[in-house]
């Protein structure tokens, strides 16, 4: 073979501290190498250029290029020594940056380390075989987990383009948290306003079709062709017929059932809608509050219902879809902030989360816009905001910044100036992240024109003297306590994960960071990929955003998967397992582990029995390799023989 | 539930707080727990031995909890917060820094001798439930407001006990004695703790504030569990309602004296009368 | 730690690492985008999967004259094909048991879990690791020869 | 202290003393973001020359006479709430403690009274093994020249029979006191 190697500086991210001239040098000695040069940004377009010509003035069958990671630029230089003529799998990429040059300034050291890196690389290669794609056809249906604004703008893309979309959706209805806010930042724009009529888009659009208060079961397959199992939960009303007239939930005697959409401000019945513009609109039985399906007695609804839509025996329902391509939008949840004793923990009914003041400023919320303290509906005058409730703090295990409350705060605190002009409201903050468009002005409208008070300071704790809240803070600016005698006071809380985003993850097979949030394949580059081919994200699931970015999320997410549906089939991964027959003694341990099914037993007209890879189906794992008691069975381009190569080539 | 202690009463126990140490004894005595001296105990080196090196003050608590050791303890109660954090500290350094440690302590130490307060020996061990079924004279219609001060719960990290923002311990021990018990937002402020004598001016305004929350929550009494808060709250009574210019009558008494007379023990007993304020309208029915 | 001085009195420590490409690896990759600073021993060798690293790589490395082997894969749930780390955990424990029945000091092979974004964690089990290898010294090599160690199924 | 004018950061920082702050307290003080919550917490601030979070930024930008010199240091009671809400996870109070020792060790302790008063509490333990209060606050009084100090509690709790006027000695003094040596040796090194 004639192997040419390239050795990137990267400008000096790897000649500052890796001699590259003499790892060339030196990669002249290694067998097969008939071509080696050091070059200062190998990726940029004459840096491809070099070793597209090098290829055919060298005549190389092999590239080697020890640069930065294979995760990085591994499909660039595939692509580069595809054009000149050379399969793709006949490359090797050394990671002389991230795992070297960057990690260490000891430059006699680093070269060592490179020079035996691009020798693994060679050693590797010389035992590369070319490989081949095949094609698989696509089923363009795509499935959105998720019905907050991140997953209908996706869904709504997707459908605009033509594909069919299956949306799933937990909740009895879509819209996620936006459908409970008032108003939205940077501008004050009503939050149902904009997004109702992409709710009612997502009843309507004939080629979505919504499975909500349903959750995803299970989820098999691959890129192009998954298969999703997913379970509609029991709702105990068939919404087929019901019309959604409301009739059930006026005459329920039971009223006390927990109101998730007003965030336990307020009860609603047993038998609910659970807002006036959900989608789809249909009556819902909360289980735990319904008399009959608690104590056996009254079936009221029942009698009321024009359509007689009521199932008491209703049971959940697995239903299975397929579709080519998945993308996650399942959004957040927000810190409880019941774990801070100092802020009353719970136990004082005017210290309220943001989202509850945000149904409380609703008109469509449980006061009927009308601003009111949960305890004795007294209007509040004096409104204290806390920021940074469960978000930057290391004590409660939330380190990040939730990036969304600095603003939510000043839109909130506006629209209480707005609402009772008489009324003191006081942000209580220890940074103001405020970096997008027309955000800061937002800020500082907040505090310029309608005289909201900021406080530098964190907040140390709260308690009651009489029937009002005494806030007890610091303002570090001029160095001294501040207390604050409060009618209301309101948690900023954090953004979470969501509740079961880590089981979702591990069904999907994608994977999240320490704190739940789904992991982009790249943080920069590939921001709505996951690892997981076919698999994408958008909104909040993936880290703290607000609406524009959850929205553009969504769009982009939409825009990856009709990319990918905009060819009829795609090329699989040809890294895939091989069995050797000749070698293959049909003890089926292959068969056994391999977690996807991808190896079927086969008899033979002797009768004997081989293992066989379906190579679409296979993943390219290798754990079938590392079972095999024969080595019949080989993970190609990762085969026993090449990993071999690298460990004995160290130690030559 | 442990029926032998070691006891380690600490100094101020000899003197300021001599009716808490009467009232721990009576009230142990009666709900049967054995309370074993710890013979020739030394004073534990409290707060004053930190403005130095902590190993002064381990090595000193230290040899209380080696001599319980010795007489085949494994837990040492104290009534006094102080005296608890000394204790469990003297664990702390011997775990940090074993060698210094046992160089400056020059006897054998084990580390596994745990301390534990009063407070905790009654709530955790006995607990409220088998308080109140021996309760013979409950305090009805009293409200009684629990103060913990600053130590018994914080940092929770290292006083394992109860919760450090709200405490409960005492509240459900004087709900067990038959008082009722109002929030009370001011549980674990500080009340000027030992500076009592160098700044005055301090404590009368920490204090002051404690007593002015317990008045507007209506409080008949306060019920406290450390020798230096009853100190600030009952014997300083006086000079804050002079130097603030109040008028608080608020008696204060420790947690084991309202229990013990619940349990119907001798007021006398209990060192009840050793109080700065008076508390006869406390037990007088309502 | 690799210092120069180091390097001549006593041969290179050379430590080989089995990352996976989905956890791991891109873990490595992260620590060295922050910068973080690692000791330059380890080479580390890119896999699909830790479930597909047969013990008997590892053994390989140690004869080769390997004086540390470090593996590490995506945390036990997380892996990108399910389960593959959970056979890969089953076999390293029973490796770990017969190490030094073939003659190795057990302490010179690690596996641990970091994922891709814990670049700080993979520093701290690099720089660990590395010390301990270190402490160690190098590879004395074998003690026994491979042939007398009993075969052994890895299930 | 009297605040600076201009902070002359490159002159006045002294990182030995950052190091040395953070090795016995046992805390990292660059994870201080300064969001005041131990300032807002501790009773103490109206009476400190420096709320506690401005201590710990003090620390950061290696202040030392002026943190040492601090009366804040002093008047810290110890009670923790600085170290129960610190949401960084900092042991604020250890911090505090840590240079209270220091500002002992340099010998620039700003309440020279407080230092007075624990020191003859420790000299009691010494002499007897226990402390009794009516020795503690005499000795007290009349160094701090304060001989009034708390008068107008003696007669009550003096009828109380709450106040020994006699020390009660220990019978194991001479290991108390070999404590003590042995700690000053220690201290010595
Ligand atoms: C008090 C408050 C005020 C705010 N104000 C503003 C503002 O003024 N302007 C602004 O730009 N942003 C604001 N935000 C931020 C805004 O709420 C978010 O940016 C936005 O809602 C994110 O949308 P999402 O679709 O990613 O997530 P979500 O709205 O959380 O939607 C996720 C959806 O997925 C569903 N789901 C979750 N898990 C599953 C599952 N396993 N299977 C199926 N479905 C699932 C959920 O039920 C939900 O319907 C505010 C946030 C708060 C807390
Ligand atoms: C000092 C500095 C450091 C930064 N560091 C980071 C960092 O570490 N991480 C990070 O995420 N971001 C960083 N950024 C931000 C980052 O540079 C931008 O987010 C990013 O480059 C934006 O890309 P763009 O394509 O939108 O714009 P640009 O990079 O500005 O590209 C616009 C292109 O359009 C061309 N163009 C302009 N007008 C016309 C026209 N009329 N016709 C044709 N062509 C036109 C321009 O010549 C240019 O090539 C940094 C920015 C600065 C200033
Ligand atoms: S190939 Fe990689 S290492 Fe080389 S210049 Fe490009 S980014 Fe840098
Ligand atoms: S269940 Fe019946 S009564 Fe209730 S909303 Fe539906 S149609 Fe109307
Ligand atoms: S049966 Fe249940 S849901 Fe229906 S009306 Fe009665 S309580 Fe309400
Ligand atoms: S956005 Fe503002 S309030 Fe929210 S966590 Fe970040 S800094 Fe704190
Ligand atoms: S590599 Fe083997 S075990 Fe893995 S998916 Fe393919 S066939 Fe299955
Ligand atoms: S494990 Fe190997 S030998 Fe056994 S069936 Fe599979 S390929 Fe054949
Ligand atoms: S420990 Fe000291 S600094 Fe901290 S809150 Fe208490 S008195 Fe203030
Ligand atoms: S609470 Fe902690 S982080 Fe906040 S200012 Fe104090 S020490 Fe710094």
């Amino acid at each position: 073979m004639r192997i040419g190697v390239f050795i990137c500086q990267c400008g000096t991210n790897i000649a500052g501290t890796v001699d590259t001239r003499a790892v060339a040098k030196k990669a002249m000695e290694f067998p097969d190498v008939v071509f080696a040069v050091d070059y200062m940004y190998t990726c940029s377009e004459p840096g491809q250029k070099e070793i597209q010509d090098a290829i055919s003035s060298h005549r190389l069958q092999g590239v080697v290029v020890a640069a930065c990671s294979p995760r990085m630029h591994e499909p660039t230089f595939r692509r580069a020594v595809k054009k000149a003529g050379i399969n793709p799998y006949m490359f090797e990429q050394a990671n002389i940056r991230e795992h070297c040059s960057w990690i260490g300034t000891d430059r006699e050291a680093n070269t060592r380390k490179a020079i035996d890196m691009v020798r693994m690389s060679v050693e590797k290669l010389r035992r590369n075989q070319a490989l081949f794609s095949t094609q698989v056809a696509v089923n363009k249906r795509v499935l959105v987990i998720g019905g907050g604004v991140a997953g209908i703008q996706a869904a709504l893309d997707c459908s605009d383009g033509g594909l069919e979309v299956v949306m799933v959706e937990r909740e009895p209805s879509i819209g996620g948290k936006m459908a409970k806010l008032d108003k939205t930042f940077p501008t004050i724009d009503c939050s149902s306003c904009i997004l109702g009529p992409k709710m009612v888009d997502v009843a309507q659009k004939e080629n979505i079709r919504l499975y909500a208060y349903s959750e995803v079961e299970a989820i098999s397959g691959y890129i192009g062709n998954f298969k999703v199992d997913i379970r509609k939960k029991a709702t105990y009303v068939d919404w087929n017929a019901c019309t959604g007239c409301g009739e059930c939930t006026q005459k329920c005697p039971s009223k006390k059932a927990f109101d998730h959409f007003n965030e336990g401000l307020g009860a609603t019945t047993a038998i609910n809608i659970p807002f006036p513009q959900a989608i789809p609109k249909k009556a819902r039985i909360d289980s735990d509050y319904c008399r009959y399906l608690t104590g056996g007695k009254c079936r009221v609804c029942e009698k009321i219902c024009p359509v007689k839509a009521i199932r008491f025996d209703m049971k959940d329902e697995i239903v299975t879809e397929e579709v080519g391509a998945i993308i996650v939008a399942s959004g957040y949840d927000l810190f409880d902030a019941r774990v801070y004793g100092e802020y009353g923990g719970g136990r004082y009914p005017d210290v309220i989360s943001a989202m509850q003041y945000e149904r409380i400023l609703s008109a469509s919320g449980p006061y009927g816009g009308h601003i009111r303290r949960p305890s004795d509906g007294r209007e509040p005058k004096e409104i204290v905001f806390i920021s940074c409730v469960g978000s930057r703090d290391i004590s409660v295990d939330r380190p990040y910044c939730s990036g969304i409350c600095c603003m939510y705060i000043a839109k909130q605190a506006i629209m209480t100036r707005d609402h009772i002009p008489d009324s003191n409201c006081y942000v209580s903050y220890m940074d103001i992240r405020a970096p997008g468009k027309g955000y800061d002005e937002f800020i500082r409208r907040a505090q310029e024109e309608y005289g909201v008070k900021y406080i530098r300071g964190r907040v140390g704790r709260i308690y009651p003297r009489g029937d009002r809240l005494v806030v007890q803070g610091a303002d570090t600016l001029l160095g001294v306590q501040v207390e604050i005698e409060a009618d209301l006071v309101v948690l900023a809380t954090g953004v979470e994960c969501s509740a079961g985003a880590r089981p979702l993850a591990e069904k999907l097979r994608i994977s999240y960071d320490q704190h739940g949030f789904y992991m982009e394949s790249h943080p920069k580059l590939r921001p709505v990929e996951t690892n997981t081919a076919g698999v994408f994200l958008a909104g909040v699931c993936q880290g703290p955003k607000d609406i524009p970015a959850s929205v553009g999320q969504g769009s982009a997410a939409a825009s990856k998967v009709q990319a990918l549906f905009s060819r009829d089939t795609i090329e699989t991964d040809p890294q895939v397992a091989h069995v050797n027959e000749n070698m293959c003694i049909g003890c089926g341990k292959c068969e056994q582990v391999c977690p996807f099914g991808a190896i079927r037993m086969k008899t033979l007209r002797d009768g004997s029995r081989k293992s066989e890879v379906l190579e679409t189906v296979c993943q390219g794992c290798g754990l079938c390799n590392a079972t095999c008691p024969n080595k019949a069975i080989q993970l190609r381009h990762s085969t026993d023989d090449q990993i071999l190569a690298e460990i004995n080539t160290l130690f030559d | 539930m442990l029926k032998r202690v070691a006891y380690y009463p600490g100094c101020s126990c000899e003197g300021m707080a001599i009716e808490y140490d009467q009232s721990v004894r009576a009230l142990c005595y009666v709900l049967g727990i054995e309370l074993v001296g710890i013979p020739d105990w030394n004073c534990c080196g409290s707060t004053p031995s930190h403005s130095y090196d902590p190993l002064l003050g381990a090595a000193l608590a230290g040899r209380n909890l080696a001599i319980a050791r010795s007489q085949g303890l494994d837990v040492v109660m104290t009534p006094c917060p102080s005296c608890l954090k000394a204790l469990k500290t003297a664990n702390q350094v011997f775990r940090e820094r074993p060698s210094e440690f046992l160089d400056v302590l020059g006897m054998p130490f084990s580390g596994d001798v745990r301390a534990i307060s009063v407070l905790q020996l009654l709530y955790e061990e006995i607990g409220p439930n088998l308080i109140q079924k021996a309760v013979k004279f409950p305090f009805k219609n009293k409200k009684i407001v629990p103060y913990y001060g600053c130590l018994l719960t914080r940092p929770p990290a290292f006083a394992q006990f109860d919760d450090p923002e709200n405490p409960v311990s005492m509240d459900r021990l004087i709900e067990a004695a038959g008082a009722a018990v109002p929030d009370f937002p001011h549980k674990t402020e500080c009340c000027g703790a030992a500076l009592g004598i160098t700044q005055r001016d301090v404590v009368m305004r920490l204090t002051g504030r404690i007593l002015d929350m317990a008045r507007a929550v209506g409080a008949d009494a306060l019920a406290v569990a450390c020798p230096l808060c009853q100190q600030n709250l009952d014997l300083r009574q006086d000079q804050v309602n002079r130097a603030l210019k109040e008028n608080f009558n608020l008696p204060v008494l420790y947690i084991t004296q309202i229990i013990g007379c619940a349990l119907g023990i001798d007021r006398k007993t209990l060192g009840i009368e050793k109080l700065a304020v008076k508390t006869d309208a406390l037990f007088q029915s309502a | 730690m690799s210092s120069k001085s180091d390097a001549k009195q006593e041969r290179e420590i050379k430590i080989v690492g089995f990352l996976c490409n989905w956890c791991s690896y891109g873990g490595a990759d992260t620590a060295g985008v922050c910068r973080f600073r690692q000791p330059t021993d380890l080479r580390i060798i890119r896999i699909p999967c830790t479930g597909r690293i047969d013990p008997l790589m590892i053994v390989k490395s140690l004869i080769q004259g390997a004086d540390g082997v470090l593996v590490s894969g995506c945390h036990p749930n997380d892996c990108h094909y399910a389960v593959g780390n959970f056979y890969a955990r089953r076999r390293m424990e029973v490796l770990k048991r017969f190490l030094p029945y073939m003659g190795f000091q057990s302490d010179r092979f690690r596996y641990t879990w970091v994922s891709a974004s814990e670049g700080q964690i993979w520093q701290q089990v690099v720089t660990d690791f590395s010390e301990t290898i270190h402490r160690l010294g190098p590879n004395p090599g074998l003690h026994q020869t491979v042939d007398s160690a009993p075969a052994v199924s890895w299930f | 202290m009297q605040r600076p004018h201009v902070l002359q950061i490159q002159k006045t920082c002294d990182q030995e003393f950052i190091k040395r702050v953070e090795r016995e307290s046992g805390q990292q003080v660059s994870k201080c973001y300064q969001c005041g919550n131990c300032g807002a917490s501790c009773g103490y601030t109206f009476d400190f020359d420096f709320p506690v979070n401005q201590i710990m930024r003090l620390v950061q930008l290696g202040q030392k006479e002026t943190v040492l010199g601090s009366r804040s240091i002093w008047l810290c009671a110890n009670c923790q709430a600085c170290t129960t809400r610190c949401p960084c996870n900092i042991e604020v109070a250890r911090v505090m403690e840590a240079l209270r020792i220091m500002s002992v060790a340099e010998g620039v302790v700003s309440k020279k009274n407080i230092l007075l008063f624990y020191d003859e509490f420790l000299e009691l333990v010494r002499r007897y093994g226990r402390v009794f209060e009516t020795g503690l606050v005499a000795r007290y009084n009349i160094k701090a020249l304060k001989p009034f100090t708390d008068a107008d509690l003696g007669p009550q709790v003096l009828m109380k029979g709450k106040l020994a006027l006699k020390p009660h000695k220990i019978k194991g003094l001479k290991a108390i006191e070999e404590i003590f040596k042995r700690f000053e040796s220690h201290r010595g090194k």
